[in-house]
């Protein structure tokens, strides 16, 4: 502890405080502007200059950042000199920024009005950037993200981006923002673009978020990719600021090993790449729209909050809605994807409900095959839905000579009247394949199950045995199987689920009874077999000098046995002299 | 070795290589090839002579006949009137100003033998990329006494004794600074040598690093004994001294292949090593916080310096900063002992470090002098000398007015303090500063106005834009200066300029601020008259501010001499001169765009300006 | 009245009577305990009479070597009508053994190759064949016929009892003996018929001293090609063993020296066929999946048919080589 | 000859129960023409083929011997069709030396979902077989 | 590269000592040999060799060895001056390699100049 003197008032204070602080609790007033507890001082505005007194020294330091040693300083916070440096500083800031109110407020409080300068950079605006560095402080010092620095020296000197570009290490905290003095620095919600919309970009990446609006349960996560507390170890500002005490940055992605009895694959499926048909202008032409970004665009937490607009914003005149994209066809996939039809006519009823646009369905068959399904299609055609069957060659955008803005035109066969068609919309919704998951095939192998030639999941028995596949105790339900609507893959997942519970409830499991097993009358351990079992149950007993296959792990296939050289090895249920005499059998006639 | 029997040193300082020293150093060998005498001469390229007007320059020794605005063209007539038949050329001497016999022995010229060679004394001696040269010259033996007969505190006590103060401007004791940092615990220490010369028209740093740089390694691994703890040194040269960052790469090489740097030099168990490193061009980087916090590859700005660099300097460890030429004094004062430095130059240092200033000091003499180039002089040597007797007077026979000193955070001293020794104390005491050692002597046509408004243009341009005085500050006064000079100022203004002048000095962030309004405060304090002049008269007494001038024609002499010949007619592109040929022309001073174009054509002299 | 024993050398290199003898003192025994009525190696004895002996008139009948000639056939039918218990002595008598690798080839390759082709007749014997009726000065002699395929000898008549073995080992040979006077003397029940009888019932790995591994083989390499350790398993190594597949009971005599089993004590019990049982274990442990090297590394195998059925063929599965009669004439698909 | 007319090879197939044996049951589901000369055994895995059953199916009349796995990595068992794989190398070598046609002896990998394949295999190796006729063994 | 001990820079020092003498100008003894075209042609150039042979056997390293051009005295070249610093300069003609030998030997080693060879003593004086 040292004694200083400030303004006449002894105080004692820890060594190495800062003046402010100091002068803070001694209740006296210091003017700052760019002086923030939350980082190290920056120390640049100068207008906590104090005067300091030690022996015969005086000397003018910064209050925010000049460090109390000695015992017995004296400090003046408001000496003539003191008051002459901060009117001039003042009078520069205000001369500059005449607008900005914190330095008309601290301006004011120094005693002055108008400055005598004229500034050749004379700055308007009430939020201009008054160059505190308190954004690029916090973003380097707190956040340790490191965005925000300055460019270029002196009088140019301004707030930058590294190469004035959008920067992917900004995690949009917001902190910048939050200790801007001026309100320079806002933080912007990115519009409703279409190249946002058809990356599924839902604004900035920020470090903490909700998912999506429905997300449930509708808690915050934090983004640990984004999260610098979790990259660096440093900032962890929300910490602090969250009183129960709800965060907890350990908790990360983990691998964790868990013993089951039986799987239930719902792996589900994904749409076929829309960018595959170029003739239909996906990610090419504005407003066509894969059926999910159009769903994105209905929903009423969505971008749009649920109306339906182009992308400059204006409502549809005319919308088509293309059937069977992928699907039902030779190219892609010769399946039918089966819940397009009945989505595409919901589509179809929402445009008609919220717009009062045209709407077009291009279609191969209406397959409205399920319970209801029909009357829904009946009522669409009342609606007034144009209904056009045929398959859509080509979407390419059209112009009119008045100068309006430009639309799409649709080229299609129609088989019901036998004509070529051109169709002017506004914007187009294709409904795309539904296909497996393209690492399908590492599941595939991973369970040990099979594909059928679409790569959807084969199950054991079309007809019999729908919901298990060919390895014992792994199920499959949904879309992974096979296309199908919601209703479908309820039941499909319920059927599944039952049976994993019937199972459960039996309490202990079957074993199939076909494993292999050495006879050790005849086993002269010759090690043959010892390296085949890919399950490792066989092993070699060192001390008997035989080989022994455990029963537990042993699936029985048999390898083992064709391969022992003395036959000491039998597979029950296929022992040699059963398939012999198989053989024997079925070559007798 | 071949005994040659005359050796050519070509002086390849940046001057006079710029003035193609190297191309003639070719033309020299084959011209010696030429007349077979390669065995009896030899070309050297040396550091820069000193003498940087009168570039490019040769000596040649034994005899020591001293060269000057060499050519490529008159190589072969010299080569064979010297060389060949024995002739000094005179027509390439020095020639004094207001004589014609020249000065054949570079020894007797004033310029040199005026001066006092420590920090330079291997100048034009030895060829800066051969180590040899300069141990035969006595290097490295001032670092073999210290790491085999002082300890660290014995080097440390003869440095304080000596009363070697810093030469980068502050003039800080460099002993005292060793010992605080030999004093703050911490097992990693860093010397720096601030090779950041930024100074315009300085360029005492670039000299000695380009003629000598391993003077400067030596003394940064002595200082690095002394100080104890320090296994790294760093030398920031400024990126725009290309053949400085050469010389110095080439000379830690060799010093490394010798074992010079490294470990275990000279088979103790002291172990030291130096990165070079270099700047990124901004003038602040000269600042010790700058450039440490650019070393380690953040933005080259100043920091609050309460907590000294000594304590927490690069990677927040005890760093001791010090100028290219401090570091070039260490080997001989270790060399020849404190006694001898403080035999050099003024006050008393045996009790308080900063009383006096002692040896000598490099400064770069520009200007209206005859003889511009690198000198180092003693401390205490007075202004006159080195302007009169160095510099060789004022050119063209103008009146002396004012030496600028310290650089752009320097301030003028006018005529009246001519006679003032030239030490750290008497120049701070008239309002201006050693700085690096930057000397502008200026003439009776040099406005002071307008030298304040060059130096505060460079200033306001190089702040690094960090703290509000600085920035906005010195802008504000640039522009301040801007109107006076347009003859648009006010009388208040200059109280204006001394108001923010003193604020500036006061509440600056670092050095640069702080010192950047002296040449404003130092004109006006010396030179008020003109600021009113300017402000009042809207008049420039040296003619130099445009907007002030007003150009007239004198009828007689436009007549009686000139008989009206039109000359400034055809040439004014303002086209605002009129008059019928062989009859009196006039100037339309409202159409007079101030470009001087007249006066500089006019043959008889018709032209007046006022 | 002391039992009867007979012997019968059929085709066959005659090894299995040495090692007969080469029981040593035991012989005495059993000359003591049996009364040798036809042993045509060690006495004069004719074929009138063992015809001559009425029907199971002998109790022991050691019948060695395979059923090559008409001859060979002729006195394993007599010797079986006449003998109680007959034994198929030997490899050759059990499984064919060498005498059973001509069945790679036809009857007349072989009469060729041995009356024309070979290099080493002289040429004016090339191209004399036997006749098989010949009329010398004391009348006409007739030789056996010589058969299309060698056969063993339970291929031509019912076998009681057999030892395997080329030739079966003298120690073993003594058990048998032993055991045979200990079944007589005390009138002990006989062993089921069909018994292998001197060899084990586990395989010629159980006797072997080497010490095995997991096995991984990426190349065989040939007797001359490599110097085998003398304490590791030879397959270990990469060279050719027969010993997994065959019948334990040498004391694994070819090993112990260094040298792989060559499988003539033929296959373990329960094993049909001793060369496609060894296919099957080799190729479980080469050491590939590329289909390409796979081939590479069994092209490493020397005579793969004649290694693996070098004394099994005959009573192999396929029991011969398809040759004109079968499958195509060159063999070469 | 005349037999020819009238021949119908005996194909053996051996089908492991996971890929072939599913995917011949799938061709059958999905009503498609296989071979009606084969005669199939299942076998959990084509890796429980012994050699042996390949010679002993010859032996006992078979015209040809066709196996069926699983695609090499899709092994049920992980790794079983490449001890079937080696074998069936081995076993063709084998068969060339005893004087049979190793075209008689078909390996091939059919998935369970590869119905169309099993048909379109098994059909074309009828025709192969009947191309190289009926296989006569001689014993004597 | 070597690693650098102390007696190294001595050594180094030593190697490059005549270079460094002559670049200073500060030799003890400086030895002109007149090369002009007078001097070459009467053998000026022999009369320098053998000179530098002589400052080469004798590894004196403060002798400064130079040339100058013709010093008017053309009939009695070879001419050299043989300036002892601090003594004035004697200039010998005639000379020949024995000569040569003698000069150095006495005056140049020992400081006696010798009289004989002389053209003159005192005609000049120190600069």
């Amino acid at each position: 502890m040292i004694n200083v003197n400030i303004d006449g008032k002894e105080i004692q204070i820890v060594e190495e405080t800062t003046i402010v602080r100091a002068a803070e609790s001694a209740g006296i007033w210091v003017p700052t502007l760019c002086y923030s507890e939350l980082f190290e001082p920056y120390g640049v505005c100068r207008i906590c200059s104090v005067e300091v007194i030690r022996g015969k020294r005086s000397r003018i330091v910064t209050a925010c950042n000049y460090p109390l040693r000695d015992n017995g300083t004296k400090i003046l916070t408001n000496s003539p000199r003191i008051q002459t440096i901060r009117k001039m500083i003042m009078e520069l800031l205000l001369s500059r920024w005449p607008n900005v109110q914190i330095i008309k407020d601290i301006a004011e409080a120094v005693g002055v009005k108008e400055p005598r300068i004229k500034c050749l950079e004379r700055d308007e605006d009430p939020n201009a950037c008054i160059l505190c560095g308190n954004c690029v402080n916090i973003c380097k010092d707190v956040v340790k993200a490191n965005v925000l620095s300055f460019e270029n020296r002196g009088i140019k000197r301004e707030i930058s981006l590294p190469f004035d570009e959008k920067s992917d290490e900004c995690i949009v905290c917001g902190a910048c923002a939050h200790v801007c003095p001026t309100g320079h620095i806002k933080i912007k919600t990115l519009g409703y673009e279409r190249g946002a919309l058809q990356d599924w970009y839902l604004g900035p990446k920020t470090a903490i978020n909700i998912p999506t609006l429905q997300a449930v349960p509708r808690v915050p996560i934090i983004n640990e990719e984004a999260c610098i507390k979790m990259q660096t170890g440093g900032c962890g500002i929300c910490s602090t600021y969250c009183e129960p005490e709800a965060i907890n940055y350990d908790a990360k992605d983990e691998e964790v090993e868990i013993e089951v009895g039986q799987i239930l694959l719902t792996t589900g499926y994904q749409t076929i790449d829309l960018k595959q048909m170029p003739q239909y202008g996906y990610g090419r032409l504005d407003n066509v729209y894969s059926s999910l970004e159009f769903e994105h665009m209905l929903n009423s937490t969505g971008p749009t909050g649920g109306t339906i607009l182009c992308k400059d914003g204006s409502v549809p005149r005319a919308v088509g809605i293309i059937h069977c994209i992928g699907s039902r066809d030779e190219n892609f996939h010769k399946y039918c994807s089966r819940v397009c039809c009945m989505y595409a006519l919901k589509f179809a009823h929402l445009v008609k409900d919220r717009t009062p646009a045209e709407v077009y369905q291009f279609y191969i068959d209406m397959r409205a095959f399920g319970k209801g399904y029909e009357e829904f299609y009946k009522r669409l055609l009342d609606e007034g839905v144009n209904m056009i069957r045929g398959k859509v060659a080509e979407i390419s955008e059209g112009y009119l000579t008045n100068g309006e803005k430009p639309f799409l035109m649709v080229k299609c066969e129609d088989t019901l009247i036998g004509k070529f068609r051109e169709i002017p919309v506004d914007m187009v919704i294709l409904c795309p394949a539904i296909e497996p998951q393209f690492d399908a095939s590492n599941i595939k192998k991973i369970f040990s199950i099979s594909q059928s030639p679409d790569k959807f999941f084969l199950e054991r028995h079309p007809k019999l045995d729908p919901v298990s596949t060919m390895t014992d105790g792994v199920f499959i339900a949904g879309c992974a199987q096979g296309p199908k609507d919601i209703p479908d893959s309820v039941a499909q997942a319920s059927a599944a689920a039952a049976r994993i519970l019937s199972l459960i409830s039996l309490g202990e499991v079957a074993v199939d009874p076909i494993k292999a097993e050495v006879a050790d009358e005849y086993c002269s351990g010759c090690r043959i077999c010892n390296s085949l079992c890919p399950y490792t149950a066989i092993s070699f007993e060192e001390e008997k000098k035989v080989s022994f296959i455990n029963d537990m792990l042993c699936k029985g296939c048999g390898t083992c046995v064709s391969a022992c050289p003395s036959s000491a090895i039998t597979g029950k249920g296929f022992t040699d002299k059963q398939i012999l005499a198989e053989l024997e059998g079925i070559l007798s006639v | 070795m071949k005994p040659y029997t005359i050796q050519l040193m070509i002086c390849a300082g940046t001057g006079c290589v710029s003035n193609q020293s190297f191309e003639i150093k070719e033309v020299l060998e084959k011209e010696i090839k030429k007349h077979n005498l390669q065995n009896e001469a030899m070309v050297v390229t040396t550091g820069c002579n000193g003498f940087c007007g009168a570039g490019p320059i040769m000596v040649v020794q034994p005899d020591g006949i001293f060269y000057q605005y060499l050519k490529v063209t008159d190589i072969p007539y010299l080569v064979e009137e010297h060389l060949v038949k024995g002739r000094p050329v005179k027509k390439f001497m020095y020639v004094p100003p207001k004589e014609e016999i020249p000065i054949p022995r570079m020894n007797k010229i004033p310029f040199f033998s005026g001066q006092t060679l420590v920090a330079l004394r291997n100048r034009g001696m030895i060829d800066p990329e051969f180590i040899e040269d300069y141990i035969a010259r006595g290097g490295y033996r001032a670092l073999a006494k210290v790491l085999t007969t002082m300890s660290p505190d014995e080097v440390l006590k003869e440095i304080k004794k000596s009363g070697l103060r810093g030469r980068g401007g502050g003039g800080f004791p460099t002993g005292v600074k060793w010992e605080t940092c030999k004093k703050i615990p911490g097992d990693r220490k860093f010397v720096i040598c601030n090779a950041d010369e930024g100074d315009p028209g300085a360029f005492m740093d670039r000299s000695i690093i380009e003629g000598d740089p391993h003077s400067v390694i030596e003394g940064m691994i002595i200082g690095a004994y002394a100080i104890e703890n320090v296994r790294e040194g760093y030398i920031y040269v400024r990126m725009e001294y290309p053949l400085a960052i050469k010389r110095f790469n080439i000379a830690v090489q060799q010093a490394k292949d010798n074992g010079l740097l490294g470990d275990n030099i000279f088979d103790t168990n002291f172990c030291f090593d130096i990165k070079v490193r270099r700047g990124a061009g901004a003038f602040v980087c000269g600042e010790s916080t700058a450039l440490m916090a650019s070393i380690m590859g953040n933005p080259g700005e100043p920091r609050a310096k309460y907590i000294h660099t000594v304590e927490k300097g690069l990677y927040d460890c005890p760093t001791c900063l010090n100028n290219v030429e401090t570091w070039a004094n260490i080997p001989q004062i270790v060399l020849k002992g404190a006694d001898w430095f403080t035999g050099i130059g003024t006050g008393d240092v045996t009790h308080d470090p900063w009383g006096g200033s002692k040896g000598t000091k490099v400064f770069s003499l520009a200007g209206k002098v005859n003889n511009t180039g690198l000198v180092e002089v003693p401390m205490g040597i007075t202004l006159r000398e080195i302007v009169f007797n160095v510099g060789g007077g004022i050119r063209d026979g103008k009146r002396f007015k004012a030496v600028q000193t310290g650089g752009p955070s320097g301030g003028f001293i006018p005529e009246s303090l001519v006679d003032l020794p030239v030490d750290y104390d008497e120049l701070t005491k008239v309002g201006s500063m050693m700085g690096s050692g930057g000397m502008v002597v200026l003439d009776e046509n040099n406005c002071m106005v307008d030298m304040a408004k060059f130096f505060l243009r460079f200033t306001q341009d190089e702040s690094c834009g960090k703290c509000v005085p600085c920035r906005e500050g010195t802008k504000r006064m640039y522009d301040i200066l801007y109107r006076i000079t347009k003859g648009e100022g006010k009388e208040e203004d200059l109280d204006l300029l001394e108001e923010l002048s003193n604020m500036i000095v006061e509440s600056s962030l670092c050095a640069l601020g702080g010192s950047a309004p002296n040449p404003v405060l130092t004109s006006l304090k010396y030179f008020r008259e003109e600021y009113l002049t300017h402000v009042r008269d809207k008049k420039c007494p040296a003619k130099v501010c445009r907007e002030l001038l007003t150009f007239s024609i004198d009828p007689e002499k436009c007549l009686e001499n000139g008989h009206g010949c039109g000359v400034c007619e055809k040439n004014c592109p303002d086209g605002a001169i009129y008059g019928e040929k062989k009859n009196v022309h006039f100037i339309d001073s409202m159409k007079c765009g101030k470009c001087g174009v007249c006066f500089d054509v006019c043959k008889f002299g018709a032209i007046t300006v006022e | 009245m002391k039992p009867k024993l007979a012997l019968y050398w059929a085709s066959s290199c005659g090894g299995c009577e040495i090692a007969v003898v080469d029981i040593e003192l035991k012989i005495l025994d059993v000359a003591g305990f049996f009364d040798i009525v036809f042993w045509p190696c060690i006495m004069d004895f004719k074929y009138k009479d063992v015809e001559a002996m009425q029907d199971g008139d002998i109790t022991l009948c050691l019948f060695n070597g395979a059923i090559r000639t008409s001859e060979n056939e002729h006195l394993a039918k007599l010797l079986r009508a006449k003998s109680k218990v007959l034994v198929a002595f030997g490899s050759c008598a059990k499984e064919g053994c060498i005498p059973g690798l001509a069945n790679f080839y036809d009857k007349k390759t072989i009469l060729d190759y041995v009356y024309n082709d070979s290099p080493s007749l002289e040429a004016e014997s090339k191209g004399v064949y036997p006749e098989m009726r010949t009329n010398m000065p004391e009348g006409e002699i007739e030789i056996p016929e010589f058969w299309n395929t060698v056969k063993t000898l339970d291929q031509v008549v019912d076998v009681d009892y057999y030892v395997p073995g080329c030739p079966p080992q003298s120690f073993q040979i003594i058990n048998v003996i032993e055991a045979v006077i200990d079944i007589l003397k005390n009138g002990k029940p006989l062993p089921p018929k069909g018994t292998i009888l001197g060899a084990g019932d586990k395989t010629c790995c159980d006797e072997c001293p080497r010490e095995r591994k997991e096995k991984k083989i990426k190349k065989f390499y040939r007797p001359q090609e490599i110097i085998p350790d003398p304490k590791e398993c030879l397959l270990d190594q990469g060279i050719m063993c027969m010993g997994p597949a065959t019948r334990s009971g040498c004391d694994a005599l070819c090993v112990k020296a260094n040298s792989g089993c060559r499988g003539c004590y033929g296959p373990p019990p329960n094993v049909m066929d001793q060369g496609t049982k060894m296919v099957s274990a080799l190729s479980s442990v080469i050491d590939s999946t590329d289909p390409n090297e796979v081939k590479e590394i069994i092209k490493t195998i020397a005579d793969p048919l004649g290694t693996f059925y070098r004394f099994s063929l005959a009573s192999s599965l396929m029991k011969r080589v398809q040759q004109k009669n079968g499958e195509d004439k060159n063999r070469k698909f | 000859m005349e037999q020819d007319k009238e021949f119908n090879p005996k194909i053996v197939a051996f089908l492991c129960n996971w890929c072939t044996y599913t995917g011949a049951d799938l061709a059958g589901v999905s009503r498609l023409k296989s071979s009606p000369c084969v005669r199939i055994i299942r076998v959990m895995c084509s890796g429980r083929v012994d050699p042996t059953f390949i010679i002993k199916a010859f032996k006992q009349g078979a015209d040809g011997v066709f196996i069926g796995g699983c695609h090499i990595g899709d092994c049920h068992y992980s790794e079983g069709n490449y001890k079937t794989l080696r074998r069936v190398e081995f076993m063709k070598t084998f068969l060339e030396e005893f004087g049979i046609n190793p075209k008689r002896l078909r390996l091939e990998w059919i998935s369970a979902s590869e119905g169309d394949k099993y048909a379109a295999t098994t059909l074309e190796f009828e025709t192969e077989i009947r191309e190289l006729g009926p296989l006569h063994l001689v014993e004597a | 590269m070597a690693k650098l001990k102390i007696e190294d820079l001595e050594k180094i020092t030593e190697e490059f000592k005549r270079k460094m003498t002559l670049r200073e100008g500060a030799g003890r003894v400086k030895i002109t040999v007149h090369l002009g075209t007078c001097g070459i042609a009467a053998g000026a150039r022999k009369i320098m060799n053998s000179f530098m042979e002589e400052i080469e056997k004798s590894k004196a390293t403060d002798i400064i060895m130079t040339t100058s051009g013709c010093a008017g005295l053309c009939s009695r070249e070879p001419m050299a001056t043989v300036e002892v610093i601090g003594n004035a300069p004697i200039k010998y003609v005639d000379l020949t390699i024995d000569k040569v030998k003698i000069i150095f030997d006495k005056h140049v080693m020992k400081g006696a100049f010798v009289q004989e060879y002389a053209l003159s003593v005192g005609s000049e004086k120190i600069q």
